[in-house]
């Protein structure tokens, strides 16, 4: 029974983040384009939105283009999955979840590039010249992006002595790290290569219309009705995702214990708190930055990539002037 | 009794005989059986190596038998190569033609079974005086040219090579005595620790390029591409490549005289240095000359010289192992190469003429679309010239290079390097002289017999160094060590 | 008594000889299903690397590895002969380095010997320009073996010289060597396989790629061993071996694949393919799980070995001094670039070849190969499945070896378990299926593909218009402009320019210097064999003498 | 013995000499009257050493020599420069001043080479020994300075005179007569080669047509 209890209650927090996560992905997505709305003065779509387009797109007979192949329907099932797998190792409320062994952040890393993969093959299968331009030219991103956030996890590594996200956000709880420049630099470039992940500005417009100027928007013209719907989802959690996953990493203070479920309600006020703030924050940031040209991105994920090597070299320079 | 005699004898005799009598194709084919004959006889000698002037060591048996098998086969080649070209020359030059073969075995017979260094110097000279006649024959002006730089070049190695005979001779003396002892090569081996060892280093020098012109080690090589360019093809290629043998064999026996006296501080230099460096640029010359070769028979010929590099630097690198190594390169490197002219000859008669000047690559490019068994058994050959496994040459190298790494470290980087400019430069050529397609005018013509005797050639190569038979190991092995 | 005269040849079967046998097996079968089953080359090419995988003495090894050499020379030859002397020139300067090294004592001078000829045989930079040259050239059957297999037999030599003979001298700059080596074939390699059109070429360069991977896992554990980090020697050990293991089952794959797409359709270049999952979806399918291998994506065959090679570099950089940490910080960079490079190689591969419209009449003709090459791959890709699916298994099979190599090695189980992961991805499957099932409309409808604004194709062109959709070409386009001219000045592979160019131009004066003495006159020649006498006798007089 | 020293002491000097002085001639008539006088030299040193060793051999030496190098020879070459009118001066390599100078410097090196060599021999032996060295030095360095034909095969000549020299030197040496016999075949081959390719300038441009063609061939 003692043994058994802390596993069920493991279990059991994971369902709740499970149903949280599908639940509040397309809520979160909705405020924040509705803070974006009011930002920019307008009154905006209804935070509700994405549920109805969501269920909008459920509705929609799927169409098949006459070019696509076999694997037409499996990419954005790949993508989605591997999205929804990614944001079930991620811890949201509590550390500990039964998946934590799992959440490497390298598998983490795997899972994003399996998704990033399922799309561009997605946005190559019909062969319509505008999913082969956004493809390419997530492929140019992509290259940055992992070198980025490989170079970002070794200071996680190196301060946490651990590599699975639920180990970090322990160690930065229960462990007395103080503010440190590296953990600064480290901030920035994992923003700039969450920034690029969800196709948010400045690198990638999700409000965009125009072909030419899309990324990730342009892979998906070809799909429509359920198909869609799982891009439109997968992009959703990826938000989501990515919003705990720096929340846990950065911002793991008082998060709950899956042990114990009094520590959840704490747990599960702060969430939503992070969230909140994050989904206030990116706007503003969005509104005031324009969107850059395609090959300036290199040089914007280039300085993150760098900051991430500071945050390594700044690491080793203290730890001399420590030791 | 003395076995090794007959061979020598054998060949002299036929000369009269063959000189006056027949046509061309008798000649040939008498030439033919005159040359089984002796080859049995090498074979025979084994059972009596005889005692004397002229007989035969270990050394000699085993380099004796070689050279009567390659001899055989050359002449039964040859039998089909005058068919072909019986037009070309008159009958009287047809019979000096075979004349001059059978001196030429008996002279390199004597060479390699003569025990006194007199003989084998004047062996030397037979030679070198019918090879230069032989490479005259065709009387085209650039045969002429390369007959008379080869006696020139010849000339004075010969030359050389008879003041450090008399030299030996002299060093000796302290050690034996005036008289015929002095001259042979067992009692200078036994008493080389006595002999008058700074002399004996100014003879080796002497002797060294003497039979080194005749070895055709750099510097000294300028005769032989010609002259196996111009003359006869399997007369001057094939058979007088065995020369190269006998000259080789008489400066690793002189060396070894000189290390023995080096041995026993007698005062005499190493020859090491001496050979090793003549090896190296006789190796290093052919790696970059080979590269801009139109001609094949000039090129092999160039190939010969690398390989004669070879075994001299083995011998300079000295040791019983090392030595074993040089010894089987040479006996590999004239079964491949005479096997190799062979096959050259019935290419160039596939596409037409065997005269000199028609064994341009160009002349015989594509050879597969025109006979694939001599495709096969030419690019078997010219690939084995590599030392690339699976040829036998392989084994012998690599002996050499590991005894090298062991005794001097510092010679075995260019040796590596030199190795590896001659086999990229050969098989640069073997890819195209094979596969690529054939000129027009070539179409396919069926295989002649005597193109399986190369494939022989090649199985007997690969064999001798892959399986060699537990006797012939320990003969080697013994001779490597008695020479060491 | 079959070998060297007096000596003859010895073998040895222990856990690495064995791990490289049942590396080699697989891919020697879909080889010679693909084809080469009658050629005796191919098999003499085989049996060169059985007899260097498992030689015991100094000879075998060279004899098998020449033999190898050699054999895969003829094969290239009968391929295309501009790459062939090249290619036999590498060969042989592997060789000549490797007797050196075999004979010396056990010294840094020996490792590095072995490094330079073991390398340049498995195509570590800078020695690799040849490899993008040379593999694609023969039959798909004999490049699935070159590059799988081939490189492999090259890597063990490094590995066993470097782990078990060389030990006594071991340094812990060694493993920087490899390092360095390494990771710039990966950084070269992935980066030229993003850039590549045509098909085999761009195989060879991501097989340039993962050969990299393999020298800086084993550099990590060189290093790690020298320096007495247990854990860190079996993480990297573990990694290169995986890695040396995965890359031997989907790369050949990947090349019979290729092979029998250019049968197919008279063509591997890219430009000139797509659409080919719709005519042939078995292959097309078996490609599609290799590609996953050659991305390293999770759940692919790929994904083990990179986990296992990034968490060395991550342990790495948490020890040694300021500059080893900061050199390891690059490494971490490099190679999470090179991943994405592969991946979008990867991604090029299937998208542009295999999905979208044809671009040519024959990629639209194009028919399912027959069954003997097809099963060969699928022979290969089912082994693929225990790699993918239960990695920690297959690195317990492997703890001999590593043992072996390392004695002191402490294994630590593998922090990547896919089974969960698949099952988390089942049970979010169950769920969407039922969602949409349950809610949603079922059923689809054709409809005609938006054609982006272009206008209707004509009539002879049933497959739309080529022109009117990405190539492969325009795929690298933006990695180019960011990254690729920079590195390849007019696509010439620095390796060429650095190394290859200066060297020809020293042969040549070489050349020019022999034809010289060649045109030499008969007095001239005279004159050398003088001056040669002359110089002898002054060396004999001054040195000797007396 | 001390006469038998200074008397092939001697000779070997004059022999020496004429050596060297052909070095110096430029004209090729003279060149062989002075190959004559140094083959009847010669010849006289073999008769004398053949008296002093008591060896029959050498006094057959002696006898080949003066008859064949001593008479025929000469005639021979003298008809070979009538024939081919090669009254003219032969060209030189380099200057002969300086050839000289390499003469003297070749003979530095035989003494060099030789004299600290041969302690346990004979001294007459050893003088010898190094007079004959630079004979044969000083023969092949006129091979290699001098353009003309003949000039070069006087050159020739006189190396095989040291080489004699040579042979006659050492006490008790078998075979000398053979040798020396072995060496005419040897220069009666060079000369009847002359006769036969009509050489006219040197060596290496044989007076024939055709070896443009040989360009062409390649090789």
């Amino acid at each position: 029974m003692a043994q058994i209890l802390p596993v069920l209650l493991a279990v059991l927090a994971n369902l709740v983040h499970a149903v949280l996560l599908f639940a509040l992905a397309p809520g979160l997505m909705g405020g924040v384009s509705k803070m974006r709305a009011w930002a920019l003065g307008r009154r905006g779509a209804p935070v509700m939105q994405p549920y109805r387009q969501l269920y909008k797109l459920l509705r929609k007979t799927t169409l098949i283009p006459e070019t696509a192949t076999d694997a037409y329907p499996y990419w954005p099932l790949a993508c989605f999955l591997s999205v929804s797998v990614a944001g079930l190792l991620i811890p949201s409320f509590a550390t500990g979840m039964v998946t934590a062994p799992l959440s490497d952040f390298i598998t983490l890393i795997g899972l994003f590039a399996l998704a990033r993969a399922a799309t561009m093959l997605g946005g190559l299968e019909t062969g319509f010249s505008f999913g082969g331009a956004g493809a390419q030219r997530e492929a140019l991103y992509g290259v940055f992006a992992e070198g980025a956030l490989l170079v970002t996890i070794l200071t996680f590594a190196l301060i946490a002595h651990a590599t699975t996200v639920d180990g970090i956000a322990v160690a930065f709880r229960d462990g007395h790290i103080g503010i440190s420049v590296s953990l600064a630099f480290a901030l920035a470039a994992t923003l700039a290569v969450a920034l690029t992940e969800t196709g948010r500005i400045p690198t990638d417009n999700p409000a965009g219309h125009l072909e030419l100027s899309m990324v990730h928007e342009a892979m998906l013209l070809e799909y429509s009705g359920r198909y869609l719907l799982l891009f439109e989802y997968a992009a959703m959690l990826r938000l989501m995702v990515w919003m705990s996953l720096i929340g846990a990493v950065f911002l793991p203070f008082w998060m709950g214990r899956a042990g114990d479920v009094l520590s959840w309600p704490l747990g599960l006020v702060l969430w939503a708190g992070k969230l909140g703030g994050m989904a206030v924050i990116l706007p503003l940031f969005e509104i005031s930055s324009a969107k850059m040209r395609v090959f300036r991105v290199p040089e914007f994920l280039g300085v993150a990539m760098l900051l991430g090597a500071l945050a390594g070299v700044f690491l080793f320079v203290a730890e001399r002037i420590g030791s | 009794m003395n076995l090794a005699l007959l061979p020598v004898v054998l060949a002299g005799l036929s000369v009269p005989f063959l000189g006056t009598l027949g046509t061309p194709q008798q000649g040939a084919v008498a030439n033919a059986a005159v040359s089984l004959v002796v080859f049995l006889l090498t074979l025979l000698a084994f059972w009596g190596p005889g005692a004397g002037l002229l007989h035969a060591d270990e050394l000699g048996l085993v380099f004796g038998a070689v050279t009567g098998f390659a001899g055989f086969t050359t002449a039964v080649a040859n039998i089909f190569y005058v068919r072909g070209a019986a037009v070309r020359l008159g009958v009287r030059r047809w019979r000096l033609y075979h004349v001059m073969c059978q001196i030429i075995l008996g002279a390199t017979l004597a060479g390699l079974y003569a025990d006194n260094i007199g003989l084998l110097w004047a062996a030397m000279e037979a030679a070198t005086i019918a090879a230069t006649l032989a490479v005259s024959l065709p009387r085209t002006a650039s045969a002429l040219e390369a007959a008379w730089k080869y006696f020139i070049l010849g000339g004075i190695g010969i030359a050389l090579a008879l003041f450090g005979t008399m030299l030996v001779y002299l060093a000796a003396q302290p050690a034996l005595g005036p008289g015929l002892a002095a001259m042979s090569f067992a009692q200078l081996a036994n008493a080389a620790p006595r002999m008058d060892g700074s002399l004996l280093t100014l003879a080796f020098v002497f002797l060294l390029f003497g039979y080194g012109t005749k070895a055709a080690l750099a510097p000294l090589h300028g005769w032989l591409p010609d002259a196996y360019a111009e003359g006869p093809a399997p007369l001057t290629t094939s058979l007088s490549g065995l020369t190269l043998n006998v000259a080789l064999l008489a400066i690793l026996r002189f060396s070894h005289l000189l290390g023995a006296n080096h041995a026993s501080h007698g005062g005499a230099m190493a020859p090491g240095p001496f050979l090793i460096l003549l090896g190296l640029v006789s190796i290093f010359l052919t790696g970059f000359s080979l590269s801009r070769r139109r001609d094949s028979r000039r090129f092999f010929g160039f190939s010969s010289i690398e390989h004669s590099g070879v075994a001299a630097f083995a011998f300079g690198i000295g040791g019983p192992v090392a030595i074993f190594g040089g010894l089987l390169h040479l006996l590999l490197h004239t079964l491949i190469k005479s096997a190799l002219f062979q096959a050259l000859i019935r290419a160039a008669a596939l596409r037409g003429s065997t005269a000199p000047g028609h064994y341009a690559f160009s002349h015989l490019r594509g050879l597969a679309h025109t006979n694939k068994i001599t495709a096969l058994a030419l690019g078997g050959c010219i690939f084995a010239l590599t030392g690339l496994p699976p040829s036998g040459l392989f084994a012998s190298e690599f002996i050499i290079v590991s005894q090298t790494i062991q005794r001097e470290p510092l010679a075995s980087l260019p040796l590596g390097l030199g190795l590896l400019i001659c086999a990229v430069a050969i098989l640069r050529n073997l890819g195209p002289l094979i596969l690529a397609p054939a000129p027009h005018h070539a179409k396919p013509v069926k295989t002649a017999r005597s193109t399986y005797l190369v494939l022989v050639h090649l199985a007997l190569a690969f064999l001798l160094a892959f399986a060699m038979p537990p006797v012939l190991y320990g003969l080697l092995s013994a001779v490597a060590a008695g020479l060491s | 008594m079959f070998g060297l005269p007096g000596a003859g040849m010895q073998l040895r079967l222990d856990p690495l000889s064995l791990l490289f046998l049942v590396l080699l097996t697989p891919q020697m079968v879909a080889g010679a299903l693909a084809g080469e089953a009658r050629s005796l080359t191919y098999w003499l090419f085989a049996l060169g690397m059985v007899l260097a995988v498992t030689a015991a003495s100094a000879f075998t090894l060279i004899f098998g590895f020449e033999l190898m050499s050699a054999a895969s020379w003829l094969l290239v030859l009968r391929g295309d002969q501009k790459p062939a002397t090249l290619y036999v020139g590498i060969a042989i300067f592997s060789a000549a380095c490797l007797v050196p090294a075999l004979f010396l004592p056990a010294s840094s001078l020996a490792f590095v010997l072995v490094v330079l000829g073991a390398g340049a045989k498995a195509g570590l930079a800078p020695l690799h320009s040849w490899l993008p040259k040379a593999h694609p050239a023969p039959p798909a059957g004999v490049s699935a073996l070159m590059s799988g297999g081939m490189i492999k037999v090259a890597l063990s030599v490094i590995i066993r010289e470097g782990f078990i003979t060389l030990d006594p001298a071991l340094q812990p700059w060694w493993g920087n060597v490899l390092m360095t080596a390494g990771v710039a074939s990966v950084f070269i390699g992935a980066l030229r396989a993003m850039l590549e059109t045509e098909m085999k070429v761009l195989l060879a360069c991501s097989t340039v790629e993962h050969a990299g991977l393999i020298a800086v896992g084993l550099g990590l554990a060189l290093r790690a061993k020298a320096m007495g980090d247990a854990s860190l020697t079996a993480l990297g050990l573990e990694g290169a071996l995986l890695c040396a293991l995965a890359h031997a089952l989907y790369k050949p794959l990947l090349f019979i694949g290729a092979g029998e797409v250019k049968h197919a359709t008279g063509t591997a270049s890219l430009d000139w393919l797509g659409g080919l999952m719709r005519s042939m979806p078995r292959l097309s399918g078996l490609m599609l799980l290799a590609a996953s291998g050659m991305a390293a994506l999770p759940l692919g065959p790929g994904f083990a070995p990179e986990f296992l090679l990034l968490h060395a570099a991550l342990a790495a950089a948490g020890t040694g001094g300021i500059v080893a940490r900061i050199g390891f910080s690059a490494l971490l960079a490099v190679l999470g670039l090179s991943a994405a490079l592969a991946l979008g190689a990867a991604v090029k591969l299937i998208g542009v070849g295999f999905l979208g419209r044809p671009r040519s009449l024959q990629a639209a003709a194009a028919e399912e190969p027959g069954g003997l090459a097809l099963a060969g791959m699928a022979l290969l890709g089912v082994l693929m499945v225990p790699l993918a699916l239960v990695p920690g298994e297959v690195l317990r099979l492997m703890a001999p070896v590593v043992r072996e190599l390392a004695p002191n090695a402490a294994l630590a189980p593998l922090g990547y378990a896919p089974l969960p992961l698949l099952g988390l991805g089942l049970m979010v499957a169950v769920g969407a299926g039922f969602g949409l099932h349950r809610f949603g409309v079922r059923g689809t409808r054709g409809a005609a593909t938006w054609m982006g604004g272009f206008g209707k194709p004509p009539v002879w062109l049933p497959f739309g218009d080529p022109a009117t959709q990405p190539t492969a070409t325009g795929f690298a386009e933006p990695v180019a402009r960011a990254i690729g001219r920079g590195v390849l000045p007019d696509d010439a592979d620095p390796a060429e320019l650095l190394v290859l160019a200066p060297l020809y131009r020293l042969h040549l004066k070489g050349v020019r210097l022999a034809e010289k003495l060649r045109r030499a006159t008969i007095r001239e020649r005279l004159a050398f064999i003088f001056a040669a006498l002359v110089l002898f006798l002054l060396a004999l007089g001054l040195l000797g003498g007396g | 013995m001390s006469l038998t020293f200074s008397l092939a002491h001697l000779m070997g000097g004059v022999i020496l000499l004429a050596a060297f002085s052909l070095l110096s001639q430029r004209r090729l008539a003279a060149m062989i009257t002075l190959y004559q006088v140094q083959a009847l030299v010669l010849s006289a040193a073999a008769f004398w050493q053949g008296y002093a060793q008591g060896e029959v051999n050498l006094y057959l030496t002696g006898l080949i020599t003066l008859i064949i190098k001593a008479i025929i020879l000469p005639l021979s070459l003298r008809e070979i420069v009538l024939r081919f009118n090669l009254m003219r001066a032969v060209e030189t390599a380099m200057p002969v001043a300086v050839s000289m100078i390499l003469g003297v410097a070749l003979i530095g090196v035989a003494v060099l080479v030789v004299l600290p060599t041969t302690p346990g021999n004979v001294s007459l032996t050893r003088e010898d020994l190094a007079i004959a060295l630079s004979v044969v030095l000083l023969g092949l360095l006129m091979m290699t300075t001098r353009r003309g034909a003949l000039a070069q095969i006087i050159g020739f000549l006189s190396t095989e005179n040291g080489l004699v020299l040579a042979a006659i030197g050492m006490p008790g040496m078998p075979f000398v007569a053979e040798f020396s016999v072995a060496l005419l075949v040897l220069l009666a081959f060079l000369v009847v080669g002359v006769f036969l390719f009509r050489i006219r300038e040197h060596f290496d441009s044989l007076d024939l047509s055709g070896l443009e063609q040989i360009e062409r061939r390649g090789r």
